[in-house]
């Protein structure tokens, strides 16, 4: 397929125009040493080939898993409205609303978004979008330099393990550190040891990391981490899921300055990585600090409420190289979907999902006590816990055999913790049945008799 | 058309403005009652979220609403240089809603995942044919995510030959405003290089420029004037001598597939913008995909996981074992792979001679366009232009006091999304123009016939280029009070009974 | 916003004026040379088919600016009465789009068909539960079609007792068009009983005109004035006394779900509308789905083949052999199965105390919208009305000269799709108006408020109605020309070169 | 769920405003005795539960095999444009377009619509839709009963089963008589013996109807067939597929004065059964005969071009028992998809749809004449055609087991036709592949080994 609509006597018509007798002519200044023959690519194909390839491809990925998989990513019930909304081509294929006249849509509904989030996250200043949780921890660590003009930032290793990793690769160049903080017996961030790495005054610290739930699925002290960072002068940073906020205390409530998070419980599926929506927003007082696009209300001459991009001189194309980020393309489609999720579920369905949620892994829980399955942590959590099962990889694996994916075994992440060797993490939401639980504690039952 | 807003003067209300306590008639499994009451109250919410409560058919209504107010590759012509804004195919939307694609756990293992494995492994096989080089990761998430990862590749890259001194990366002023911006988020500093006169890079400036603290150059290229940099060859071998590498801003590929491999070329580094030349809807601002390709001596230092064949005919992700020298992840999981979908899709639907036909018509129909708008507004550089050309209103403005804002807006009145304007920021009252190859020559026509009576109005009736748009959902807007009094949220709600 | 309609009058071209030879985009697999060279000459086409051509992102852009020109559900309040334009759940299109049931072909064996098979005869049975009756036949395609179906089982009926003088079908003049129009179709004379002042059936007149010639009695009810015949006990009475069969047009049940079930009344037939009852979307005119349900007595002459559950839990067609009474099949295959899984779809989220409720909604919707509406038009029956209610401008054109056409076309520049007007026939001047249980009071509110406003504008501007709509994409049309030349399809195209 | 946004309090101001206690007083007016408590079925149901349940009932179907099944619904590939254009509310949930200033799209669409099908069928009037091809031709039918004041029609027994049967429906009631014509031993009906039934004088003929390709795929010999109808005064109506005519001679050029056929090939899923589109086209002659809508098109007050519903006094709301038909109700959204489909194929695309499920048919046929599996037939066909196999209906539930859907086994439509008890009918199409047809020579090797 070429989905243009040039024809021969098309080309033919521009070409004489322009005076020319081929197009290589319009190629003439590729220097002759670099000019490429052609792309050593099969095709074209017809669409019906396309789809075909397509369709095979994907029935090759195994989703008919009764899964327990979590981490970061949550499957979740997402209302038809979402995707009736974000296919209609008025939305998917237009850009960025430089022209706010006829970008409205768009524009009406990324205000709608950051109002959402705002609430949700307790902080009045919501950025548009950023890639995904990963990178806005990592965004909002580098704000935390710029805020504080300190270059030392604290980050939990009970933080979602990639956004330990990005954030790490985003500090990678010239003086900027990472210092993760370990995390105590019961699985929450360790106070203790934030307290000391703060009292270093040699090198102060700009921010502290922590995430709530963390990476195990527990309660941070958020709270108290967030007095001892205002204590030495640092921002507190929570790195939150979204669906939860529907039942915990919101960021801005308990002192964080930043909250980032993974929006992709908000109605996204889960896609193998992507695209995702890096959530991202702050307290007035960082307003200008803020990566990435804001929208605000304003009226047109006649007087009428309109909306517009605002506070642009932030941004990477007017300000070049003193941009507060280089961030240009975000993920506005999936910002799109978080609305219309919210706005489909309302407040009560959202706290039916997050209680819902709880509540299923309260019932996983018992049913894995009873056959003798012991958490591993003792910290309250939501709904997502680690479980000790000896030889816990292994086990993992046999399960999926049974047709079970049995959450994550945190070897993976954290291959030097001996502590987790034996530890899976499971999660479950408001689709995970009764009947999804008896299979698991039936197979468990079995593998590990 | 309408439903509440008849009787208002806004476009439509927002949702809070819609909001009646008890509306949200989309129904969940109810949470069994006491769900919660395990958890320590310190954790919990207090006041439950005030969000609105909508209907669903109110919802579903609301959206549709604030669709029809947008402009969009679907229902227009929509010239936006830089952006490659074209045609976005449908079968692309297909494929990536396949449940198969759509609902796999990024986490899964690699024997449930064989399929999208597969398909990563190939569309970097792809992006390599097309880029010229030995190895690609397509984990960032767009261009300047691309960028960011390349200079960080870069960066460890002279590191790990411990030469460390080198904090400076050289930009031209024709380059992409994500070029300097990703160099400080490196921790360079910029040192831009300006332009010459015919729009090219000047390359003696370039070579005093370089140094021992350089450590790339980064060159859009075909830059953001439309122009493939003739003495890209001269380039490379001034910045290799120099001890630097060289990073190609690939975002404007849509110009040179199949006619200019960046890699085969010299350049060490590239990134493509899959949402710009592999068509993947730009969603009003994104999701995007940047994936970046590098030279042999790069590779060990590209973010992983990247995705490996095995000799039976498998795919897995690497372990992080294997290559000790990578940058790291930039971003959580594998890439943004419903978009990586859409763009395999593409890259299939063309092949070879398919994609070379792109850039073939994106190029031919950019300099006949080019030609035609010629005709009324100053065009500051020679032809020919690859994708996109910058035309200029400095004339008319001199002559009419008329401004290329002035000239976008009543575009819209004529049915257009305006050009990219001032933008790049070296040419005065500019407009930077690409049509894409996807736009029949009627619609090239027909758009450069509004450019010219435009420029007629701005002589005969100026005033009435100052007051457009007149026919588009809103007059213009007051930007500077939103810029002086932010309003960013709608003023919280009342909270729940 | 527009490609090139921008340069014409025309809202937007016609597929044959955007046609260049060689445009065409999509691809097809190329069938090899040859194909058709066994095939004798005489059967094929000489000239090929002067078909548009047009490239792929032109046909998209062509339709979705079609699209903008309509209004619709999702677009508006669309108070069309007789023809219940609620919410379409989205949900269900998904459902139906699920490749499962998509994709399968009606003439599968049962043993591959299980899902949809499951599906239909669930169907069947909560068809029967709400219409209270004990058969049910998925057939026919819309309610006109159902009503053929149900009039073609009496008739059987009847004949199979050897009843064959019976030739006559007694229709209110309250009742739908396709009542009367069904009667011709199945070889019937129609009798028209005309109704009383208070809008009920003259049970009176009814009577006089049963005997040993009626078939049957056709009684849509609720009726088109949006009343429920409270006759109706009386009315089955004297039907059956006379020998004769009572059919009831069900197109009305979103009225009285739960509330009444005609069955078990005593009717004998009647038949649903799912696109309006059970919510599948209009389409532009269809398609939809019109089952019939009838009294034992009646079911061994339903259309054929029924679906069947067995002991094991299995589900088949019925073989023809089964049922040799049936009146055979009305239609190819088993059904319009993609609007039965969007029904069923809909059934199932409701559940009985839904399906009571949503009636509860829209009569409730309809008496407070009459009684607003009554504060500027006419009302010419005594409420309650159920789902929709009569009003009537007959006053207000006395007064003023204005018709109900133009307050009609005036409510479009409000925002608002119009009623349907000037039917049922036998009110002068009348709006029929349902609002249906999916949209707001503010909604109701908002267009009651713009009726009044309308008849406000009637008394002080009429001109201003007379040349509405001001405000949509086309003016008032000549619609006697349409008529008197009918231009049916655009001039043949020039052959292919 | 109940979609509705009626609150508790919602209903108590209307219920105020009308001045009533309780909305059952609105239901009064039914009578005690027939008033229902209410409903017997279980719900609500959450989207989570109605949608896991359709995917649960979806999931039961076998659409994996590989399959030679045409019978009157084809497979072909869909262009993506297809639902992306018919699921935009725009069009979907519109309704009728009786208010042509708001209605514009359907309008010109169903213009588009009767253009293509009219340059396709070679007649200039199309109606915009029926029901399918079996109603259409029951209509087409009753039109010629119409048109001719006459009282009979002839079928060829070698039209589609269902088109045959549901005309035998449509003509149960009074004098009307449908009598079938017999195929002759090449599958192609007999001429003979329609001559024989038109000679017949006594009970004039109102038309005659045949099948290109007819029911065992074969074509026809039309334009004699039309000739004899023409001689005795009867119109001459084709029931036709829409896809071949891309290379069949058009109806109109024959002399067909209808043609009628089932649109479900351009662009529909087969579904089950439906909803499909019944095409319905006709000579200007019978304009005025035509049932169902027709569109046209005209100008506006300002002189712009625009398109309305019109002739529209041969329609049920307004002439009630005068009308043409009972049609209310049509299949817009289905003419819709096929409007879309053929404008993205265009000419050339339509012809190597139709020449390539030729070509595979060809390739097909070879295959089997080399394991010595015959045609049942000798007339031309074009992708469809039967073939003998002993005891076909054991053997194809045998293929079926081997993932193979064999086509259909005639005996389920002519059960009392001894010389297709060993028939199967099977069709190919652009979409069928080698690798199906080496599926399914080799599995039919084995079985009848
Ligand atoms: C030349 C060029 N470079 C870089 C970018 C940045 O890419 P992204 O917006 O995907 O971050 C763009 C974006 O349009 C661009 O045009
Ligand atoms: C009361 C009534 N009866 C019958 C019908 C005919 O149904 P259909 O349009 O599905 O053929 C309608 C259609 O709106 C109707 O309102």
């Amino acid at each position: 397929m070429v989905y243009g609509p040039h024809t021969p006597s098309d080309r033919e018509r521009m070409l004489a125009v322009l005076g020319i007798d081929a197009v290589e002519r319009l190629f003439d200044d590729i220097p002759a040493a670099v000019r490429a023959p052609g792309l050593d690519l099969p095709g074209p194909r017809s669409e019906l080939e396309v789809g075909r390839e397509l369709a095979g491809l994907a029935a090759r990925n195994r989703i008919d898993l009764v899964s327990f998989l979590g981490a970061g990513v949550y499957r979740h019930h997402i209302p038809a409205t979402v995707d009736t909304i974000i296919s209609r081509g008025e939305f998917a294929t237009a850009y960025t609303p430089y022209q706010p006249e006829v970008s409205q849509g768009t524009l009406q509904a990324v205000y709608e978004f950051q109002s959402l989030l705002a609430e949700l996250m307790g902080l009045p200043v919501v950025s548009a979008s950023h890639y995904d949780g990963a990178s806005a921890t990592a965004e909002a660590a580098l704000m935390a330099l710029r805020a504080t003009g300190r270059d030392r930032v604290l980050i939990s290793r009970a933080v979602h393990r990639h956004a330990v990793d990005t954030t790490h690769t985003y500090f990678a160049p010239g003086s900027r550190e990472l210092q993760e903080l370990p995390t105590a017996a019961d699985g929450t961030t360790d106070l203790v040891a934030l307290e000391a790495a703060l009292a270093d005054t040699a090198r102060p610290v700009a921010g502290v990391i922590l995430g709530q739930p963390n990476a195990f699925g527990l309660l941070e002290p958020m709270a108290r981490a967030a007095e001892l960072a205002h204590a030495a002068g640092a921002l507190f940073i929570a790195v939150v899921e979204p669906v939860s906020l529907a039942v915990l205390a919101p960021p801005g409530e308990y002192g964080a300055d930043i909250a980032v998070g993974e929006g992709q419980p908000l109605g996204i599926a889960p896609q193998y990585g992507g695209p995702y929506l890096g959530l991202l927003a702050a307290s007035q007082a960082l307003l200008r600090q803020v990566p990435g696009r804001l929208v605000g209300r304003t009226t047109d001459l006649e007087g009428r409420r309109a909306f517009v991009m605002t506070l642009r001189a932030r941004e990477q194309d007017i300000r070049r190289d003193k941009a507060a980020s280089n961030i240009c393309t975000n993920q506005a489609l999936c910002a799109l979907a978080a609305t219309t999720y919210l706005a489909t579920l309302g407040p009560h369905g959202l706290g039916d999902v997050a209680a819902g949620g709880a509540a299923a892994a309260r019932r996983l829980e018992l049913a894995l006590a009873a056959i003798g399955i012991e958490r591993l942590h003792t910290a309250p959590y939501l709904n997502e816990f680690a479980i000790r099962v000896p030889g816990a990889t292994g086990v993992h694996a046999r399960l999926l055999e049974r047709g079970i994916l049995a959450g994550l075994p945190l070897q993976r992440w954290y291959p030097d913790d001996a502590d987790l060797a034996d530890a899976l993490l499971l999660c479950a939401t408001e689709v995970t049945t009764d009947e999804d639980i008896e299979r698991l504690v039936e197979a468990l039952r079995e593998v590990t008799a | 058309m309408s439903r509440r807003s008849a009787v208002g003067p806004d476009l439509q209300p927002t949702l809070d403005e819609l909001s009646v306590p008890g509306r949200s008639s989309f129904k969940v499994p109810h949470a069994p009652a006491g769900a919660l009451d395990g958890e320590p109250a310190e954790h919990l919410r207090v006041r439950p979220a005030a969000h609105p409560e909508v209907d669903e058919p109110s919802v579903v209504y609301h959206f549709v609403r604030l669709s029809h107010l947008n402009y969009s590759v679907d229902s227009g012509f929509y010239p936006l240089g830089s952006c490659t804004m074209k045609y976005n195919p449908k079968v692309n939307e297909w494929a990536a809603r396949l449940p198969g694609f759509a609902e796999l756990h990024p986490l899964a293992p690699d024997a449930l995942a064989q399929g999208t494995l597969e398909l990563m492994w190939r569309l970097q096989q792809q992006l390599a044919e097309i880029g010229g080089f030995p190895a690609v990761a397509l984990q960032p998430a767009a261009g300047a995510h691309g960028e960011l990862t390349g200079i960080l590749v870069i960066r460890a890259w002279h590191t790990s030959r411990g030469d460390a001194a080198r904090d400076e990366v050289i930009v031209p002023d024709s380059s992409h405003g994500t070029n300097p911006a990703t160099a400080t988020m490196a921790g360079y500093r910029t040192v831009t290089v300006a332009s010459r006169p015919d729009g090219s890079l000047d390359l003696d400036a370039l070579r005093a420029a370089l140094g021992p603290r350089t450590a790339a150059v980064m060159l859009t290229n075909p830059s953001t004037l439309g122009l493939f940099e003739h003495g890209v060859v001269e380039l490379l071998e001034a910045v290799h001598a120099a001890g630097a590498l060289a990073y190609m801003d690939g975002a404007n590929m849509n110009a040179v597939l199949g006619h200019f491999r960046p890699g085969a070329a010299g350049f060490d580094v590239m990134h493509f913008n899959l949402h710009k030349t592999f068509s993947t809807p730009h969603g009003g601002g994104g999701p995007g995909a940047g994936p970046i390709a590098v030279a042999e001596h790069l590779a060990p230092f590209l973010p992983g996981p990247l995705v490996v064949a095995e000799p039976d005919g498998s795919y897995r992700l690497e372990r992080p074992a294997e290559r000790p020298a990578s940058i790291g992840r930039v971003r959580a999981y594998h890439g943004s792979t419903g978009i990586l979908v859409r763009a395999f899709a593409y890259i299939l639907a063309h092949g070879g001679p398919g994609l070379r036909q792109v850039s073939d018509d994106a190029v031919l129909a950019a300099n006949y366009l080019r030609q035609r708008v010629g005709q009324a507004y100053g065009l500051p550089f020679e032809g020919p232009c690859k994708h996109e050309f910058v035309a200029t209103a400095q004339a008319l403005k001199a002559e009419t006091g008329v401004r290329t804002l002035d000239i976008a807006k009543r575009l819209i009145d004529y049915g257009y999304h305006p050009p990219t304007i001032y933008f790049p920021l070296i040419v005065e009252e500019c407009m930077l123009i690409e049509p894409t190859e996807t736009e029949s020559i009627e619609t090239l026509d027909a758009f450069a016939d509004a450019l010219i009576a435009v420029a007629e109005e701005a002589r005969r009736d100026p005033e009435l280029l100052r007051g457009a748009p007149h026919d588009a959902p809103v007059r213009r807007l007051d930007e500077a009070s939103a810029a002086r009094q932010p309003d960013l949220r709608w003023q919280p709600m009342s909270g729940e009974q």
